[in-house]
């Protein structure tokens, strides 16, 4: 498996995502946002977390037509495989890859803090290794992850079962007290209609080992390469 | 646009913050009349802040050297030697004028700043700290400083991408104010790539990179120095504006050209911008440096050469280059989107020259601007010690119960989980101990190592004893290192005082010098980076002595450490060191009884370091992985802590004969420790605490939902987390 | 040439900085604010001299960049 | 009675979200855009008809939470 870390001037997660995928055994390539294609044989493409253009208009709003993205877009339309996590979540979303948009947090703070999530569905590439309902600890470090869409597409998302993670309890109880940054439906993660994109607020990146607060993210990753793997 | 020509008059002078006899020796340096810019100039180098001209000849007491030490004070940041090829390269330093005034920028900037010294010497940061003391809860200004502040700082690590692992808040009316804003930076190079600021070789080229000069924050040097009065509002478009983009860009820059062998010298562009940083470097490496300004990058039209010399633009820094590389050089910076302009070169006059539109603005030696600042031996009077306060003498609370319940609630004590949950504590993925620890630990790369860190003072100590209260202040740094299994290797200070024109404010920097010396000494704990804020006074009301102290330390196998939370029921609680119930200067008399007196606890530094090496040998052998420092609030509040982290009750059984039960649980003796460990454990390990001569007790049980005094009062762990988590968020809600 | 772009959430967006500022507006005991909606203003330079050439720039500008025309309107007023 | 406040930075405070804006325009080859400088609309729904104590209302909000007046200038218009 490969996977390609877009690099935004002011990406700041991208060693994060990038240990984390090749702990799952995947050889992973930085990709630099001026880029016009993507590595050959990219199987996943991931916009890791960070402030890129600082975050300065709209989170994600300067990255997300980035010359890279062209290239993104088109990955994805093949049924390539796109992760956005945190600042790629938004990116995804200004970029049109996903629908809505990340808004300021509730309380109008940044947070961070671990969090638990309840996996919707476990039949994407994303989430195999994890159990349908399951509550994974993984950790959230976001201004605006407040997710907001109109009622029409919240609908939509919810009829076609493209919710991919909601903010819960430790047993995946969704409670407005789980639900810190105020998102609509709970909303953590969403997945676009073919299911091959995944747009998601925390990061599983940094719950991959033992010693560093528990290893809840590494499903994901575990997921994606079995995922390329069987696709093989 | 000033214009080079102006005259000179005493007022003029006296704007600049130069005494009369400061500009007569200036005059005599140069044995003409100074331009205008060179006026700025000299009054950016000789103002307290860049020349530490009242604490230059204290600072010389401070032992600086240790096998480990690579690079002691004097350069942007200490650096030690942590083996593997590694090296830690760290600082801590002030913002605090420029926060009073304008809270989230001036928090902002001073993250920055921090961070930009850490990486000019060829360190990429990997955590970060801060110190903040802010005026009483009630007092009007106190709530929009702290959200100002604590924002500030998250906004500008977090987008920088540094995780915010540690630090310290408290509050007294004595920053009402002056309130306190430090920041810390830890960053690892290899010790074979660290680079510093002397600049060499004759012809040179000087490069100016980051972001562009506009017309900020000048005078902002001289601003730091100066004690506020009520007018000071008035200042306020000296203020800097952040951008943690653009330093995001300019450390991915400055790595990436450090790799590629181009830079001979660099230095960050700091307080007074230009003039220190281009001065510095030529001084440093025995040149003279001449700059041409009508090369440097502007954001605004029409800036005189003082204005340059002055402004404390932020992102920028300056570098010398191999000749040759220049080509290499700005291909990277183009790439990263910044400023790249060669700005001057090197000399050989020991001038310090500087051109703008083809005339000389300013001519003055180089050396001199540094060498022959002014230095003040100020008068200083030693404190009036306090008296020794005798435990039976204090009175006892009503409830055990409800003075701790108090204490977990209050302001100084509670949980500051509302203060860094704003920042980013787990990027990077090597966060092993989260801030709510006695010390926070990063993982080094991918291990095993890892670097303990942790900030701490207890400024009413040190106002009660300068002496003791620096030596307090050193300990419990090494202390908090040691609770985590760290070994304690070096630190970094920030020393926070009033003015020291007044004899009794110069006594306290001499005193916690001298203490902070004492223990730094006594404890192999040598100081590597610092800085000094004075002039935190307004209107003849200085803040509480507070040299903060940053320390670090190194855990050989990271995996292997202590954290402060409960971790099982029935294990033994057992106490390390001595108790004889002090409670002079104690958070219980001062907030239970509502007394702010008496001497503050002794340190005694031997049994500092055989208590801690004890415990430390502890961790790392494996047989202990709960420990848990005494500090304020003493052995109540530290079991209470640990309770609470681990959500498991404990019973405190052992009570005192020889002292009043409230001294017991409340006094602040100095050098202790608690751990949890089982039975077995723990008849062994009191065993060879009695062999080695070191005092060690059994404290009592964990497990159940409650705290259990002896005596029998219980209060639930929840009650206590409720009343430890509550009282921060409440407070800037408006509903405490 | 000089212009003004202004972005406004569109009516019905939720406004969770707004909301916040009404609150904090009503806490600092300022009396008599109703709803608060918070917006952009962008202050642009703009190099010709061509009032068609500026309209067709700042349009693209809106439309590329500077609104995300899902949630925001967009006004432009040349000086 | 509605009013809008724009609160403009200050002359010569650096704003680096215009800068990047600025920069991002170039790159999305939206051309003849020179320099961009970003602020804040407020609109805002006043309870009260009385033109003064309107004005007053808007200069305390103004003063106390919306403009950060050591690095922002702020303006009131009332509908
Ligand atoms: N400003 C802050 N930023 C980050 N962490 C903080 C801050 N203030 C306090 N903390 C964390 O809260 C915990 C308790 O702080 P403190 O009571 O000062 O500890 P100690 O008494 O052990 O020095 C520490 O882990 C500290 O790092
Ligand atoms: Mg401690």
């Amino acid at each position: 498996m490969k996977s390609a870390v877009i690099v935004f001037p002011g990406s700041n997660r991208e060693g994060d995502v990038a240990r984390a995928l090749a702990q799952a055994g995947s050889k992973v390539e930085k990709v630099w946002h001026a880029e016009t294609e993507l590595p050959s044989g990219t199987d996943l493409v991931v916009l890791p977390g960070g402030f890129s253009y600082g975050d300065y208009l709209r989170c994600g709003a300067i990255a997300g037509r980035a010359t890279v993205m062209d290239a993104v877009r088109a990955h994805a339309a093949r049924g390539g495989l796109v992760l956005g996590i945190c600042n790629g979540f938004q990116i995804l979303c200004e970029s049109g890859l996903l629908p809505g948009i990340l808004m300021r947090n509730a309380n109008l703070k940044f947070i961070c803090h671990r969090q638990f999530l309840r996996v919707e569905r476990t039949d994407t590439a994303f989430t195999r290794a994890y159990d349908k309902g399951q509550a994974i600890d993984v950790c959230v470090a976001h201004g605006e992850g407040n997710y907001t869409a109109d009622a029409e597409t919240l609908n939509r998302l919810e009829g076609e079962g493209l919710v991919a993670f909601r903010y819960s309890d430790e047993r995946g109880q969704v409670t407005t007290n789980a639900n810190r940054n105020g998102s609509m439906n709970s909303i953590a993660g969403i997945y676009s209609e073919t299911l091959n994109v995944l747009g998601m607020m925390p990061h599983p990146e940094n719950l991959i080992e033992d010693l560093i607060g528990g290893t809840d993210g590494r499903g994901l990753f575990d997921s994606l390469v079995s995922s390329v793997a069987r696709a093989a | 646009m000033i214009r080079n020509d102006v005259a000179i008059t005493p007022e003029l002078v006296k704007e600049h913050g130069l005494k009369p006899d400061e500009y007569e020796r200036f005059v005599a340096l140069i044995g003409r009349t100074p331009s205008i810019t060179e006026l700025g100039i000299v009054s950016a180098m000789w103002n307290e802040h860049c020349s530490y001209k009242s604490s230059r000849l204290h600072l010389r007491g401070l032992p600086t050297k240790a096998p480990w030490v690579i690079q002691g004070p004097g350069e942007n940041a200490g650096v030690i030697d942590i083996g593997d090829g590694l090296a830690c390269i760290f600082k801590m330093e002030s913002h605090n004028h420029p926060s009073f005034i304008e809270p989230y920028q001036g928090a902002t900037t001073g993250v920055g700043g921090i961070l930009r010294d850490v990486f000019t010497m060829g360190a990429r940061p990997i955590a970060a700290l801060n110190f903040l003391r802010f005026g009483e809860p009630d007092h009007p200004k106190t709530p929009h400083l702290v959200s100002g502040v604590v924002a500030g700082i998250g906004g500008y690590g977090n987008s920088f991408g540094v995780p915010t692992v540690g630090g310290s808040v408290g509050f007294h009316p004595r920053y009402n104010g002056n309130i306190l804003v430090n920041a810390m930076a830890v960053g690892l190079a290899r010790t074979d790539e660290i680079f510093y600021a002397a600049a060499t070789g004759v012809g040179n080229p000087i490069v100016y990179l980051g972001s562009k000069t506009g017309r900020d924050g000048i005078h902002g040097a001289t601003m730091a120095s100066a004690e506020f009065d009520d007018a000071s509002e008035e200042k306020r478009p000296t203020v800097q504006v952040g951008d943690p983009f653009a330093e995001k860009l300019l450390l991915e820059a400055c790595l990436e050209l450090m790799q590629s062998g181009a830079v001979i010298a660099i230095q960050d562009m700091g307080a007074a911008g230009l003039t220190c940083s281009a001065v510095e470097m030529g001084a440093k490496g025995d040149l003279g440096v001449e700059l041409d300004l009508d090369k440097v990058p502007c954001r605004e039209e029409g800036m005189s050469a003082y204005e340059m010399m002055l402004s404390e633009s932020q992102e920028r820094m300056l570098m010398v280059l191999k000749p040759g590389m220049e080509k290499e050089a700005e291909a990277i910076f183009v790439k990263w989107g910044l400023d790249f302009a060669i700005i001057g070169r090197t000399t050989d006059t020991l001038r310090f020259v500087v051109k703008h539109h083809g005339e000389v603005m300013a001519d003055l030696p180089i050396k001199e601007l540094g060498d022959e600042a002014p230095l003040y031996d100020r008068p200083h009077i030693a404190n009036t010690y306090q008296a020794v306060i005798r435990p039976e003498s204090v009175e006892a609370p009503v409830s055990d119960a409800d003075a701790l319940l108090r204490l977990v609630g209050s302001p100084d004590q509670c949980s500051k989980r509302w203060v860094w949950e704003q920042y980013d504590h787990l990027i990077l993925g090597n966060t092993v101990q989260t801030p709510g620890g006695d010390a926070a630990i990063v993982r080094v790369e991918d291990g095993p190592k890892g670097l303990a860190m942790t900030t701490d003072v207890t400024p009413r100590y040190c106002e009660a004893d300068p002496v003791e209260g620096g030596k307090q202040a050193v300990a419990e740094a090494w202390r908090n290192i040691t609770a985590v299994g760290g070994l304690p290797l070096a630190i970094t200070d920030n020393l926070n005082f009033g003015n020291p024109e007044r004899p009794e404010v110069m006594g306290q920097f001499v005193g916690c010098l001298k203490g902070i010396a004492e223990a730094c000494r006594a404890l192999d704990f040598p100081v590597v980076s610092g800085n000094v804020s004075l002039y935190n006074e307004t209107n003849g009301q200085g803040i509480l002595p507070t040299p903060a102290i940053g320390g670090v330390g190194v855990l050989e196998n990271v995996s292997v450490h202590a954290s402060v939370a409960l971790r099982r029921e029935e294990d033994v609680l057992v106490l390390i060191g001595e108790t004889t119930g002090w409670l002079g200067q104690s958070i219980y008399l001062r907030d239970v009884c509502g007394r702010e007196e008496g001497a503050p606890p002794p340190v005694d530094l031997a049994a500092e370091r055989r208590n801690g090496d004890f415990v430390r040998q502890l961790i790392r052998s494996g047989q202990v992985d709960t420990v848990h420092d005494c500090s304020d609030g003493g052995i109540a509040l530290a079991v209470a802590e640990m309770a609470m982290a681990g959500g498991i009750g404990a019973m405190i059984t052992a009570a005192p004969d020889n002292m009043p039960l409230h001294a017991f649980l409340f006094g602040e003796d100095q050098s202790r420790y608690i751990l949890a460990m089982d039975r077995d454990q723990a008849a062994d390990i009191l065993y060879e605490a009695s062999a080695l001569g070191i005092p060690a007790v059994t404290l009592g049980l964990t497990g159940g939902h409650s705290l259990i005094l002896p005596g029998g009062q219980a209060i639930s762990v929840k009650d206590l987390k409720a009343a430890h988590e509550s009282w921060l968020p409440d407070y800037m809600a408006g509903k405490a | 040439m000089k212009a003004r772009v202004t972005v406004t959430l569109k009516n019905g967006v939720l406004d969770p900085q707004g909301k916040a500022i009404e609150g904090a507006l009503k806490s600092l005991g300022v009396e008599g604010i109703g709803n608060v909606r918070q917006g952009k203003v962008f202050d642009i330079e703009l190099e010709t001299q061509d009032q068609d050439q500026a309209e067709a720039a700042l349009k693209a500008a809106c439309e590329k960049l500077l609104a995300n025309t899902v949630i925001e309107n967009y006004r432009v007023e040349i000086a």
